[in-house]
């Protein structure tokens, strides 16, 4: 496991300190870190490509739309999938919003859309807004005192209430639960349900393979998956993703524009106007061919290793509480000390270098379901070290000592 | 502690943890509040942290009575310091303190950053506007 | 005029070379090339602060977050509004759709929506999408023959048709025509229209004072103002832009979530769910105080000395045929060569090294009332040099000699 | 002109002018076709061409014939290019050539680029689609 340690070499942004202490980011379900290939192909691209895509027939505008939709190529070959099925985004917000505002057209009154009381608000508020705007009702699978989806109550659900939609995450970002969303899927497509995945925290982690998951729709952003900010995609099997309203309007998304009628192209231009972000897609791309190098077996063994590193020191120190799932994780522990609140352990922490989040980590159905105000959140990726967890626990139990007076 | 006070304790201060130590000595100095003065009215909201907030001016109504609380120490202690601060004196006193630049000399501007939402800023902001109804 | 002549260094780009030879870049409509310092600052971003804004307490997300809501600040002052009437968006054509599928739902059958004949597409489809949904009606302000706005049937029509909005370009993409957005904006408040200006092409060129303009809404795209791509922005008058309904869902926008309701915080937070392009923002920072840095006086009167230089170089070609507004223009030049097919020319155009674009520019309503296929277009930055424009006519003039065999 | 003639032609240029300047000829030689034939069944879309493509089995049903028209001459030149690669032979023989390679030994093939959109490989995918059914 040696080469993955080795991995944290390529991200510049590990070796810096902040106010003189060495930085221990442990952040990375909020983003993640980049590899200094993902910053220079960036670098590159506005010292010496730059041009818009789609629009000239100029070298460097072509050169560009080639290098633009060769990174949809290898999206799609990474999830194992045809790259007509994949839309570039503004992130996974905005993809479970053309989501949730097609589908929304053809639900009514009486249709349910089924969710997990895991989800990211970005996984929630859309659908209640399809819901508003249908006359569907929303409701949702239940988790077990720990935080854990309640699979058995969830299959149940969906076999009975035979709804028209299940959204679902395949980790959560509060509390790094993998969820079974195999078993999920399986229920669901029996259901005839159109199966929505939330895949923002597991696309780094689990390299989900959709052709074997089979759903129907899965999004993720960039952004958490060593690429840049203010891109996401969306995956959706070619009939049904096509068969989608459209929903932003304007430049090169369209056929002929007439004063009074406007055709559209298909899919995935249709869900694709105006100029996107260019430098974004070629960093992805840069980040893609990054993990492509990876064994991804020797990645997981060693987010793995470091987890339960990280879990069992937690576990020693009297007095904390972790929640969610820690068997099947993707590398985040949740996590309160006594009934202190998270915001004083984390100022703490921060003030000893470490970088973690605390709150409600945009989950608050998922927090007051726990019966708390918020928690800690450590989360990993492999480019993190046991040191950093060292240092990191070592910061805790300072921060609680200055607490405890 | 008046603040005189507490400004020479946080200014001895030799490190942050000896800062913080004094910061969270002032949230348990400062009496908790009932639930029932848990107000809405009485709430500033930081993304972080809770804050409830009374202002009034004493019997004889010429000083100023601050009472309050939080439900996170640092932000407690933090507002501790700013009650005392603007406690026992006139409104027209009170509308000279330069909280801002006290936070300054006491070490402590960061915790004022609009971009941190504890809720701080907030707290000044809410006692200098109603300092304007008296 | 030494000075800005000289600002040309500061883009790396342009002296790239295409096939052997050096590269005359007139696509600025397109998009901009950036300077250096823009491309630092997304470097230094992903190599030193990179982390989430708005989530976390720790220095990282911190310094980003200050660093991110200065941009606000910067672009409000640029524009001589407030930062609260500022919305990040992922570009013009976004900010465009947020306005229009909000007005949507207060018009009704019978109302009208006034646009003008000179729109990209951006401001064409989403309004006929608006009209689609509401019943409204869209009309069209007239052009000229030679592509220039029929002012005083625009202000008739203002006055008489009295239109629920009036949406119109401040420069046109495909002719650079400015157009006198004053008086419309002043006709239409007369009316009580609600104004919508697209400032896509206009924000670099013409560095509008909104606050003057006292138009309603307003956007614009960083890419095409020397900023990284993804990013655009809106700008709402407060109380217009707060009243307008939500258009995308998700984190951070909300104030509070519970699987039965929600509520949202004001604009422009309401506007901005998800994790914005942070990259994007920080670089437009950077390209807002190197613009803020030129003398603007001297910058116009170099764009419009080029422009003028350019407009006689072409005029003396026997054959050429201009298009548009030749006196209140941006520095953008449509143009055809006698019955020629603007495809060849922009393909032999560029074996020469000059990229500059062809077609119909996403506005092909424009170029049909011009009763033409397209056009060839230049268009113009302060970067570009006489020598540039020299370069271009002269492979201009060696290009009609190929074609004429 | 038939294809090898052409080929021949088109390697000897020196310069890409002179390659160009071959094209465009060639497009003046390929007659234009008349506007009833014109029709949207036949046109192949680019989006900064138009290209018109019929093809055909002659009389005696064994050999292709292909006309066809461009807006634009130089995408009209490289389709006659590709015209004189697949007529006059047969459907079998036709779904032996291989057009990309070709048009790469011709030093064309960056026209045949998918960014590109000027409908030329759209024309020999429709071509190639075309025969099947023989
Ligand atoms: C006048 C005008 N409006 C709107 C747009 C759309 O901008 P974007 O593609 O950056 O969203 C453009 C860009 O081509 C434009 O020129
Ligand atoms: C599970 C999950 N879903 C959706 C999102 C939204 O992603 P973004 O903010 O990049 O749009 C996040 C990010 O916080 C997430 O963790």
């Amino acid at each position: 496991m040696n080469t993955i340690a080795e991995l944290r070499h390529d991200f510049p942004l590990l070796t810096r300190t902040v106010d003189g202490q060495p930085l221990i980011y442990l952040d990375s379900g909020a983003t993640s870190q980049k590899p200094q290939c993902v910053i220079d192909e960036i670098n590159d691209f506005y010292r010496k490509n730059n041009a818009n895509v789609h629009r000239g027939l100029h070298s460097l505008s072509e050169i560009n739309t080639f290098k633009y939709e060769q990174v949809r190529v290898k999206l799609a070959k990474y999830l194992a999938v045809s790259e007509q099925e994949i839309v570039w985004t503004s992130g996974a917000t905005e993809s479970i919003n053309i989501v949730a505002a097609g589908i929304a057209k053809s639900l009514s009154q009486g249709d349910i859309i089924l969710i997990s009381a895991l989800e990211h608000h970005a996984n929630i508020v859309p659908w209640q807004q399809a819901a508003k705007l249908s006359g569907a009702s929303l409701q949702v699978m239940p988790i077990d005192q720990q935080g854990v989806l309640d699979l058995t109550s969830a299959l149940d659900m969906i076999a009975q209430l035979r709804p028209k939609v299940v959204a679902c995450t395949h980790a959560s970002n509060t509390l790094g639960n993998i969820n079974d969303v195999e078993a999920i899927i399986k229920a669901a497509k029996k259901a005839d349900a159109v199966t929505v995945i939330d895949g923002a925290q597991a696309f780094l982690h689990l390299r989900p393979n959709l052709s074997h998951l089979d759903c129907d729709f899965y999004v993720g952003s960039a952004h958490k998956a060593l690429g840049p900010t203010g891109l996401g995609f969306l995956f959706g099997k070619y009939n049904k993703l096509n068969a989608l309203p459209i929903f932003k309007t304007g430049g090169e998304m369209i056929e002929t524009v007439t004063f009074s009628t406007t055709t559209y192209r298909n899919a995935p231009a249709k869900f694709e106007p105006g100029t996107p972000n260019i430098s974004g897609v070629l960093g992805f791309g840069a980040a893609l061919d990054y993990l492509d190098k990876i064994d991804f077996d020797l990645l997981q063994a060693y987010e793995q290793a470091l987890f339960i590193y990280c879990l069992n020191a937690l576990q020693n120190i009297e007095g904390i509480t972790i929640y969610g799932d820690t068997e099947n994780n993707i590398g985040t522990i949740s996590f309160n000390y006594r009934a202190e609140h998270h915001y004083d352990i984390a100022t703490l922490l921060n003030s000893y270098g470490v970088a973690l989040r605390s709150g409600h980590h945009c989950t608050q159905p998922l927090i007051s379901e726990l019966g708390i105000e918020g928690t800690l959140r450590v989360s990993l990726a492999f480019y993190n070290s046991h040191a950093d967890v060292d240092a990191f626990i070592s910061a805790l139990k300072s921060s609680i000592e200055l607490i405890e007076g | 502690m008046n603040y005189q006070e507490i400004r020479n304790t946080l200014i001895a201060a030799h490190s942050w943890q000896q800062s913080y130590r004094e910061i969270m000595m002032l949230a348990k100095q400062l009496p908790s509040l009932p639930d029932c003065l848990k107000t809405d009215d009485s709430l500033i909201k930081g993304c972080e942290s809770k804050v409830w907030l009374h202002i009034d001016l004493d019997e004889d109504q010429q000083n100023l009575i601050l009472v309050g609380d939080s439900d996170t120490r640092i932000v407690k202690g933090l507002f501790a310091i700013i009650i005392s601060m603007y406690s026992g004196i006139s409104p027209a006193h009170a509308k000279e303190v330069d909280a801002y630049a006290e936070f300054e000399t006491l070490g402590l501007i960061k915790h004022l950053s609009p971009s941190r939402g504890n809720g701080v800023r907030a707290i000044i902001e809410t006692i200098q506007s109603k300092l304007s109804q008296w």
